[in-house]
């Protein structure tokens, strides 16, 4: 750690880790903060199962043939990669555990809005990846993460039940916590936090939420359908009974496209706070940098069918379509742009959370720009279902989304446990995590543009160059993700003191003591100026 | 706000005073009520495509529904909003005995509303053979009808699919507010919604609003399709 | 080229050179983008990198017209490459009038594929260089693709409609065709050959075919074994009306309405028939009778019976 | 605190539920006149309208914060954009001619090598 204070730090000696022990304490907490790990612990759990299938699924594509496993084994790992990772690790990830813990202290509160709903929602969340989990164990589901009809009504013969009961529980989870937070940033700003001191973060978050709530209804809604279409055979999606299976991709999707906003929108705010911290700049164009959040909000929810244009669609509706998907493009330009002017004239620093952001903008930059290519209809063509449609929402939830959840953590985990983590460790494992990501999902832009199918279990030989590259990159991205378990896990418990901000930022959580009192605020703040007030002369460090 | 109402109002640590306790019990109401629109918004949205595909099917299907039915729950629900609106207004004005009277009116019509649904409609249904899917086979009063239609069965199925679905989940939606309306007067009786806190009533009250105006939708488009003139 | 590995599928169609002029721009944007963003952020890392452990640099707001530059010179380029993209894709959707007709039906997890004069193939697909093919495709279970990536083109199978997809081979040659919609187990063997023939040698292999009855013949096989023509009675007034000419003509229905007799109405009309204006609505459904592959040979057959043009004479 | 509530007389949700009452009449006395297409029309148009009554009255919508408003409006927005949407393509499909004549010509396809 760069930053040793002249006076030593030392841990308040009551906060809201040790104000009560016991599991009760922890199992029927109503504190945000403490939710916020019972999420961080539940979570992570959920990613280590979709990294396992990662792992095995590169392991598999070594050879051409398979170097593991049957198809049919095959088709079971990334239908339970991508379903856990996209519903029960990326959506609750940044949400759940860095929301949960920020938005009351960034707004001056001293809790949610709903704190006893807050603990409601953990507990769906948990009984939905039990359903989840068990149905994977007793012999998983091979679908696909998108779950397409009739293939999932009528000719899967695999746990297709339980799979969606348990994606449909946890999705009530996120509605609540949507609905949570919405309220708690109307209702709960203390005096003088206005609409635009808020702190990037709580816009992104707002956004999110704002998606939770619209998008994940109908999700839920349509895997009933499913659930039912299943059990009973009734034709709701069967083109044989007069029932229209492109209905339901227009279902998912209408959930879908906005569901990939709900991962990367919440990464964008905590960047905002990592390059303002890092930094220790104001926003380059604050106002451009929050309203872009809500456009993208908007505007991903009339975007879905791109998605859709090679499955017969209406030509005119894929026109349309495709100029908005383009249209999206746009406020997501903005915010990169402004963050990389953030950068200038800035007094940058190397730590590690803002390694983490350098890594993302580049990262997500080359995610979004791929996007391009698929928002093109006729680009869409070709790549479609493609290795090259992998490659880019990897780019964009991988190097985008998760290099934010990162950074987030590494930023706020003195606030979290008011200790350290070794920063040397923490450099090298974004490094490696930085290198491994590119070197994994790079070549499968070329695999894609030459025409590599996704969801093979088997593919061409001539292909095999670029998948063993790309599973050499996983391998490295596999340890650079369990560097920061293992120091994380170790500076809980014994990491250095690190103060109440140990970086010189600004905002309301570094004003008070690393870890927060259980009410956050011993008296309610009164904000009087807007966020990222850095003044030249006066950055307290320590 | 007088200083005794102020003890005797429980506001949850989190707010500052009941008036902020108030609008954000009311906002996460309307929000949730938000969810629940795009919720049935998945079975609206079907019900449209299909209707329009097959719109001579979902006119025969909905010939194979009792209109009478129909009007009736309409009718209940919306005695049981107007019973629901003035129990908001007894809390408000905190009487304890019109709010109790108010919400066992409702409690009554509500469940009367799901008891004859599921024991006399679709009981009524069952017996006609419109369940459908493979054993979908009508065979009710309305022969004529069937006959006439009897090309479209397969897609006159497709129709029961969402009836059965709209209505059933809307017949859940009953069930829920029914619950809701017991604790409530569980809560009355303790003299616990009439000290001036009337945020829970109002905000049952919005969701059994809500759930009637699901049904004000339901109505039409399932019992009127395509005119009664035949 | 000794590369390691392949980073260009074949360009063998007639589409897929615009189709890379494209992708080299999209390909020329992002990396032009991705460049200065990483440049810019490495650069300004560098230079202006923290020097004091307690140093705060001077603030400013932001700067309007800046924020507009960087929203327009965007939103123009999505402009440009919305309109190319577009029209590109416009032209994968319109097959030309004068293109060969291939029949396919997918189903887990193979291609069947039937040429009209009578060959059929598995996971394979003959056509010759140089002419223009349309594929009507369907399937018979779950939702697959045909992608040929050297062509650059792809369409999803979906049960209960008709897809089309056309190309014009440029070369002569062996290309793969994957199925690119996940299907189930099987997903990653429905893979099969596209063989690209001179003219001669595509002429050769059509004659060396065993199965030589073309589709209209197997269409009009089934047309008796089916009894259709005992209402679809040929030259004269049946209980249901007569098939001659009818492809490719306005059919006016029960309801009102008047639809196009191509090949989708032709099927709907066999496996879940609609009334049309003038006849009782008699006929059974042919649902679970006839398989994808039959209902192509009727409707093979239905369109031999001649062209729109001669029914109006047929019909005076 | 109840000089904040404005409470309603009664009389106020009695006239509401009267209005109701009479439009659930009017609505299914309609569906037995022959209008055509306009019987779906009116029967929409009672039942946007019934609606409205209830949210602006039994849900006290007009006393609500101005945020509350823009969430119904959002929620009936986001409804007709999944409704609307997905409908646009199911009835636009066949619009699109399905052979371009001038393909032929503007297509030359190099003959082969």
């Amino acid at each position: 750690m760069s930053t040793v204070a002249v006076e030593a730090p030392s841990l308040p000696e009551v906060h809201y880790l040790n104000a009560d022990y016991g599991w009760r304490s922890w199992l029927f907490t109503t504190d945000h903060k403490r939710i916020a790990w019972l999420y961080l612990i539940s979570i992570t759990v959920m990613f280590a199962i979709g990294g396992l299938s990662a792992t095995l699924i590169r392991l598999n594509l070594i050879e051409p043939s398979g170097l593991l496993f049957e198809p049919a084994t095959y088709n079971k790992l990334f239908t339970a990669h991508g379903l856990v990772m996209i519903f029960f690790f990326l959506t609750q990830s940044i949400p759940t555990v860095l929301g949960n813990f920020l938005i009351p202290i960034m707004i001056g509160a001293r809790d949610v809005a709903f704190p006893k709903l807050n603990l409601l929602s953990w507990y769906i969340y948990v009984i939905g990846a039990l359903v989840f989990v068990l149905s994977l164990i007793s012999g998983g589901v091979d679908t696909g993460w998108t779950l397409y009809t009739p293939l999932s009504t009528t000719y899967a013969n695999t746990n297709v039940l339980s799979a969606t009961m348990g994606i449909f529980i946890a999705g009530f989870s996120s509605i609540l916590t949507g609905l949570n937070f919405m309220v708690t940033i109307h209702k709960m700003r203390a005096p003088g936090m206005t609409w635009f001191r808020l702190p990037l973060f709580i816009w992104a978050m707002y956004a999110t939420s704002v998606i939770f709530v619209l998008a994940m209804p109908v999700i839920a809604i349509t895997l009933a359908l499913i659930a039912l279409e299943r059990v009973w055979h009734v034709g709701i999606f069967d083109p044989g009974l007069g029932g229209d299976p492109i209905l339901f991709q227009h279902l998912f999707w209408f959930f879908g496209h906005p569901e990939v906003y709900i991962l990367i929108l919440p990464s964008m705010g905590v960047i905002s706070e990592l390059v303002a911290a890092g930094c220790r700049k104001r926003i380059f164009g604050y106002s451009f940098v929050a309203f872009s959040s809500v456009a993208i909000a908007a505007i991903s929810f009339m975007v879905w069918g791109h998605h859709m244009f090679l499955t017969g669609q209406s030509v005119y509706a894929g026109l349309v379509f495709s100029a908005l998907s383009f249209a999206v493009a746009i406020p997501s330009a903005v915010k990169v742009f402004n963050w990389t002017a953030t950068m200038h004239k800035a007094s940058v620093s190397y730590d590690t959370p803002m390694l983490y952001a350098i890594g993302f903008i580049g990262l997500f930059t080359i995610g979004g720009l791929t996007g391009l290519f698929l928002a093109s209809m006729g680009a869409d063509v070709h790549l479609h279902d493609t290795y090259f449609v992998i490659a880019h929402f990897h780019y964009v939830m991988v190097g985008g989304a998760i290099m934010g959840y990162l950074g987030g953590l590494h930023l706020w985990w003195p606030k979290m446990t008011g200790k350290m983590y070794p920063e040397a460790w923490a450099r090298f494992a974004c490094l490696l995590i930085f290198a491994g990501f590119n070197l994994t999902f790079g070549p499968q832009f070329i695999l894609g543009y030459v025409g590599m199918p996704r969801r093979y279990a088997v593919y061409p030989a001539e292909f095999q160059v670029l998948n063993v590259m790309s599973s050499a990159g996983a391998s490295i991205l596999a340890l650079g993700y369990l560097i920061p378990l293992i120091y994380f896990a170790w500076s809980a418990f014994r990491g250095p003191i690190a103060g109440p901000n140990p970086w010189g930022a600004k905002g309301l959580e570094w004003t008070i003591a690393s870890p927060p009192p259980t009410h956050n605020f011993e008296v309610t703040p009164i904000v009087t100026e807007e966020a990222y007030a850095y003044e030249p002369e006066a950055a307290h460090v320590g | 706000m007088s200083a005794e109402v102020h003890g005797a109002i429980l506001v949850a640590e989190q707010f500052d005073d009941f008036e902020q306790q108030k609008s954000a019990d009311a906002f996460g109401m309307w929000l949730f009520l938000v969810t629940e629109v795009l919720f049935f918004g998945g079975l609206f949205c079907g019900y449209c495509l299909y209707r329009n595909v097959y719109p001579e099917a979902w006119a025969a299907g909905s010939h194979l529904l009792k209109v009478q039915y129909g009007a009736f729950y309409t009718a209940l629900l919306i005695c049981s909003s107007l019973t629901m609106a003035l129990g908001v207004r007894a809390s408000q004005l905190r009487l304890k005995t019109s709010l109790t009277v108010y919400l066992v009116l409702t409690w009554i019509m509500g469940a009367a509303f799901v008891y004859i649904k599921l024991r006399y409609e679709w009981y009524g249904d069952y017996l006609e053979g419109l369940v459908p899917g493979p054993h979908f086979a009508p065979h009710g009063e309305n022969l004529e009808l069937i006959n006439h239609f009897h090309a479209l069965l397969p897609h006159v199925s497709l129709f029961f699919i969402f009836y059965f679905c709209m209505t059933g989940l809307h017949a859940l939606h009953m069930v829920v507010g029914v619950g809701l309306l017991t604790a409530l007067l569980i809560l009355t009786q303790q003299g616990k919604t009439t000290r001036g806190n009337y945020n829970w009533v109002e905000i049952v009250g919005l969701y059994w609003h809500f759930v009637d105006i699901v049904w004000i939708f339901l109505f039409p488009l399932l019992y009127l399709i395509g005119g009664r003139y035949v | 080229m000794a590369l390691l590995f392949p980073i260009q599928p074949p360009e063998a169609s007639s589409i897929s050179v615009e189709w890379d002029y494209y992708f080299y721009l999209l390909t020329a944007v992002t990396v032009f983008f991705s460049a200065l963003i990483f440049g810019l952020v490495f650069y300004f890392a560098i230079k202006y990198r923290r020097r004091e452990k307690d140093e705060v640099p001077p603030q400013n707001e932001g700067n309007l017209p800046l924020e507009l530059a960087w929203t327009v010179i965007p939103a123009g380029i999505c402009v440009v490459l919305f309109v190319w993209s577009s029209v590109l894709f416009i032209r994968t959707q319109r097959p030309p009038a004068n293109a060969t007709e291939v029949f396919v039906v997918a189903k887990q997890w193979m291609w069947k594929v039937q040429h009209p004069e009578g060959p059929r193939e598995i996971n394979q697909l003959h056509v010759p260089v140089g002419e223009p093919v349309k594929l009507t495709m369907t399937s018979e279970d779950v939702i697959h693709d045909f992608g040929v990536p050297a062509f650059r083109v792809k369409k999803d199978v979906v049960p209960g409609i008709y897809s089309t997809e056309w190309f014009t081979p440029t070369k002569v040659g062996e290309y793969h065709l994957f199925c690119d919609q996940y299907c189930g187990t099987g997903h990653s063997h429905m893979v099969g050959t596209v063989v690209v023939m001179s003219p001669e040698d595509y002429a050769h292999w059509l004659a060396s075919q065993m199965n030589v009855q073309p589709m209209a013949e197997r269409g009009e096989r089934l047309f008796g074994q089916l009894g259709c023509g005992t209402c679809h009675v040929q030259g004269a007034k049946g209980s249901g009306p007569p098939l001659e000419g009818l492809y490719g003509t306005e059919v006016k229905l029960q309801n009102g309405q008047t639809v196009r007799a191509d090949d989708e109405y032709l099927r709907n009309a066999v496996l879940g028939p609609q009334g049309v204006a003038g006849y009782p609505t008699l006929m059974p459904t042919f649902q679970g009778q006839v398989n994808e592959e039959e209902v192509l040979e009727l409707i093979a057959y239905i369109k031999s019976l001649g062209p729109p043009v001669e029914r109006k004479v047929a019909q005076q | 605190m109840s000089e904040h509530v404005h409470v309603h007389p009664k009389l106020f949700y009695v006239k509401v539920f009267l209005a109701l009452i009479v439009l659930t009449t009017i609505t299914t006395a309609v569906a037995y006149v022959d209008l055509g297409i306009f019987n779906t029309v009116v029967a929409l148009v009672i039942a946007v309208c019934k609606a409205s009554l209830v949210v602006l009255f039994f849900m006290h919508l007009k006393e609500q914060t101005g945020m509350t408003r823009v969430v119904i409006i959002a929620a009936a927005l986001w409804l007709s954009v999944l409704i609307v949407i997905t409908l646009s393509d199911r009835f636009t499909r066949h619009w699109f001619p399905s052979n371009g004549p001038w393909e032929a010509s503007a297509v030359t396809a190099p003959q082969s090598q």
